[in-house]
């Protein structure tokens, strides 16, 4: 069985009062909480261990590079790419996606060529999309969705031609929660010769990745929405997409060679790994990917589901309550708003009685466009969220309608 | 009353309030009493906006003082809004511009006030003393 | 006075022994060890704290919003900016770098423009532009430097014309420990209109550092060679300069508004910090940076000297040993090779005696084609190091000398 | 000797060094026993480059035995060419594709000869392997 509670005893920061209150931490899509054996592994590194990585032929030095690499290792088996060259290591979802839209935008995208993204996008997901296509004179185009939140296929279809470069979307929508049907998308983006960037940083947390199997092109996420550091992302690449991309940034680390008149550039990964890396938190990921892989992805994603439809139920049940996102297939995500009321001031409000949600656009500003809003609150649970708390969610809202009549 | 007396009254009728439900309930029924602000001032130009409410704000002067009105599409933000105006109208530009407005922090709503709470209302604050800036130069001037 | 045992005794790791031997670290130019107080502050945030920064409204996110802008506030203070808005946090000099040679890169560099670098850069100040001067079809300059490791100035002099468009320098050399005379050359440059860069990646942990003193436009480090943790830099600009940049990556957090027809940037320095900031790594950066200013800048810089006095003297009595870099401003580093005796053999053998330095290019590959050597062995030493600590290095090298006669 | 035969015969020599010093002293000894490498093959197309020292290895077909002649410009490195070449050359390109070189990790040089190692060794070894692996499939074929 799914012992939350002793799941929850791995999360320290779970244990604690705001305002006087037990926290209620339902803002997991924005980022997650660590559980100790990631905060442990930092510190052990910065206490014992650290050293820069590669070039050292020292015994720190070699201990950290193997250990840098091992996490590669860890990230590879994790999302099942082929091989480690696959995975790059960068910052953030953020930084992965524009180093995609930087290099692979500077060497294929061309004056009226048009870039597809979704209507559910997160701004990560869009900006440098549009950056790209105002540097190049492309053109941005975009898949809409329907009323529950789900990508419209037919249109996708329509949409579909050679004229495409890339498609990127993401996996799961972080303001709706929507899992879209990705595999089948990506299908029939390579009928068209069309490569398909995913943004999975709301999926990875949540499910099984196999992106042999998905068959993206390129796929981005965040470690530190996965219970591991800040600092510390991937960016996974079809090795023949990543050997065909020009570098983004240039440094230490991602040459091979450097004089003033030619520079030859490292091979892969490390051509897209400029600088000094983030190893702890490279090593402190691949450990929060340990600890997801010890609770079982499935097991995972059924409690979520679990805690998702009974959230679903328990929230519906309020007079004027409308929830945004009903898309057949999501993760453990209710976006909403109260009739009448500000999703500020719900949010202020579930704040005092220590209930951590988000309030607001999610930076997926159309999404509120698209809905007619400026805004939702959210609530995000993860597997060490549980059903106790979302009674006191609905408590809390129960409350604050009272409050606001 | 000076503006550091309407602080102090204000933090007084807080200062019954031992938790936050109240102090809420207290701010919501503030911002029922806010006049309501004429709808040709709630266009772009008076909008003052941060990332979560938007707060309109119109600045008129009055002989020699300056009286504020003010709307918000959230309630609670409304109810301080409610409070800033009371505080802040109807004084001199002098007087608004070097305000010290130590009531936020008194009665606890300091967070809302501060820059980092990426709302309208540390903007509203800033907007209010730039009107009375304004004004006070051009007294000086002529 | 300095208590170098006391100091010695906030760093954890320097408490450990390699191979049997009690470790001596003197490889502080690629990374250095971090002071309890910045290891704390990590796991404390991570255990407690952790919240998502700038959006959120509740309590924990709130809190952490403020602590991450205290740390903004902390790096203006200790590089005396003028305000918040000119320190942007990245994740390392290298992105510093980065985000200037694309965005300045973007918008001020034409064909046949000239960019400007030293003869010794780190490859995190050649590969960026170089990077650019192909994408533009610009050139790349570079001002030579003489046998000890110093600009040229005669030479500086008559490269510096109008079309040139930027000066990019490092403020310290990494591979020779050259301080260079950047007061004068921003001033040389100045009255040229040329804005500099300074690359301050050395500079910073080595003693005071003022940049509306030195009137340099940009400023680049990283907090992980300042004794805080990896995957965060900071780059300054002055804020005339930054506003007139386009944004360099896109994201949450350096939007206002965003549509798909229409997105407006946040305003600075948020507008160059998209996607999720590392803000534990910044907060952790900020209490390094205490830790600093508590030591003494000067005091360390004094102390500091001290030692590269001490190993400078010990080291060129080893018969046959030759230093390179021998600049009349040097930090504490110093580089050499033992005549007949390949950098590898050397850093291979003190490895085994518990002495962790760095051999090989030091990423500087040029400085090494400029000196006609493969590589040196480095000696980079900072306030935790002591002189008995170089004695053994001076044993190490005698013992090494015989093993390899 | 089989392939495994002169591995566990080096593992037995490096046995009496208890000391990291003695070990080198060995391999510094090894590396001035190492055959020198014509020069007409230290040129960049034999050359094996890592990040610190450099490796030269030249390889030919002996009837159906393979032959390696290397060189390094850093002697303990040199002092594990020499190694490598006393357990791989001489033998058949099966052999020596399907090596397993068990007395790296014995003998305690793991780290220079592990990936993560910047060097040329890794690579050496790689390439010690292609050839055979080149030669085999010739052999194969015909
Ligand atoms: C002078 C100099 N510049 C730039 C860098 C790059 O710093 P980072 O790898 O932290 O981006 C370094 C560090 O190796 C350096 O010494
Ligand atoms: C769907 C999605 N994409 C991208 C991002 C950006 O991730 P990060 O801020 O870690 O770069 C987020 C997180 O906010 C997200 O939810």
């Amino acid at each position: 069985m799914f012992d939350v509670q002793k799941i929850r005893s791995d999360f320290p920061a779970l244990d604690q009062q705001v305002y006087g209150k037990p926290l209620v931490y339902f803002d997991n899509g924005a980022t997650t909480l660590k559980p100790k054996v990631v905060i442990d592994t930092l510190q052990e590194i910065y206490s014992k261990r650290n050293s820069n990585v590669h070039r050292g032929i020292h015994y720190l030095s070699l201990r950290m590079t193997e250990e840098y690499e091992e996490a590669r290792k860890r990230v590879r088996k994790f999302i099942n790419a082929r091989s480690e060259k696959e995975i790059i290591f960068t910052n953030g979802t953020t930084a992965s996606i524009n180093t995609i839209s930087s290099t692979f935008g500077e060497e294929f995208v061309k004056e009226g060529d048009e870039i597809l993204i979704s209507a559910m996008e997160h701004h990560s997901n869009i900006v440098p999309w549009q950056i790209l296509a105002q540097r190049k004179a492309a053109i941005l185009k975009v898949i809409p969705m329907n009323d529950q939140g789900e990508i419209v296929m037919e249109k996708l279809d329509e949409l579909m031609h050679e004229g495409i470069r890339i498609l990127a979307l993401n996996h799961v929508s972080n303001a709706l929660g929507t899992i879209n049907p990705v595999k089948e998308i990506i299908q029939k983006a390579h009928e068209r010769n069309i490569p398909v960037l995913l943004d999975g940083a709301q999926a990875i947390p949540h499910g099984d990745v196999d992106v042999q199997d998905l068959d993206c092109d390129f796929y981005a996420f965040s470690g530190h929405k996965v219970y591991g550091p800040n600092g510390i992302g991937v960016l996974y690449g079809k090795e023949e997409w990543l050997e065909k991309l020009p570098p983004w940034q240039g440094g230490g680390d991602m040459v091979e060679k450097v004089s003033f008149e030619k520079t030859s550039f490292a091979e892969l990964p490390l051509k897209f790994e400029a600088g000094t890396a983030n190893y702890p938190a490279a090593i402190g990921m691949a450990k929060a990917l340990d600890y997801i892989d010890a609770l079982g992805k499935d097991q995972i994603a059924a409690y979520e589901k679990e805690l998702l439809d009974y959230a679903t139920l328990k929230l519906s049940a309020i007079d004027g309550l409308k929830i945004f996102g009903a898309a057949a297939n999501k993760i453990s995500i209710v976006s909403f708003l109260l009739e009448g009321i500000h999703q500020e001031d719900t949010g202020m409000v579930l704040d005092k009685m220590g209930l951590a949600l988000r309030t607001g656009t999610h930076c997926a500003e159309p999404v509120m466009t698209r809905f007619g809003i400026s805004g939702t609150v959210r609530a995000s649970m993860v597997f060490y969220n549980t059903k106790e708390e979302i009674d006191k969610l609905y408590e809390g809202l129960i409350k604050l309608r009272q409050m606001f009549r | 009353m000076t503006l550091k007396e309407v602080q102090e009254q204000i933090i007084d009728e807080f200062e019954i309030y031992e938790d936050w439900m109240d102090k809420y309930n207290y701010l919501i029924e503030l911002s029922q009493d806010l006049p309501v602000l004429d709808s040709k001032y709630k266009t772009s130009e008076y909008l003052i906006e941060g990332c979560q409410s938007k707060v309109w704000l119109y600045a008129k002067m009055d002989g020699n003082i300056i009286r504020y009105t003010a709307e918000s599409d959230a309630i609670i933000t409304k109810g301080i809004v409610a409070l800033l105006i009371r505080v802040m109208s109807g004084r001199s530009a002098e007087e608004i511009k070097d305000a010290n407005l130590f009531f936020i922090d008194r009665i606890g709503l300091k967070d809302n006030l501060s820059p980092t709470r990426a709302n309208g209302l540390f903007s509203m604050v800033k907007q209010m003393k730039l009107y009375a800036l304004a004004y006070f130069a051009k007294q000086q001037k002529s």
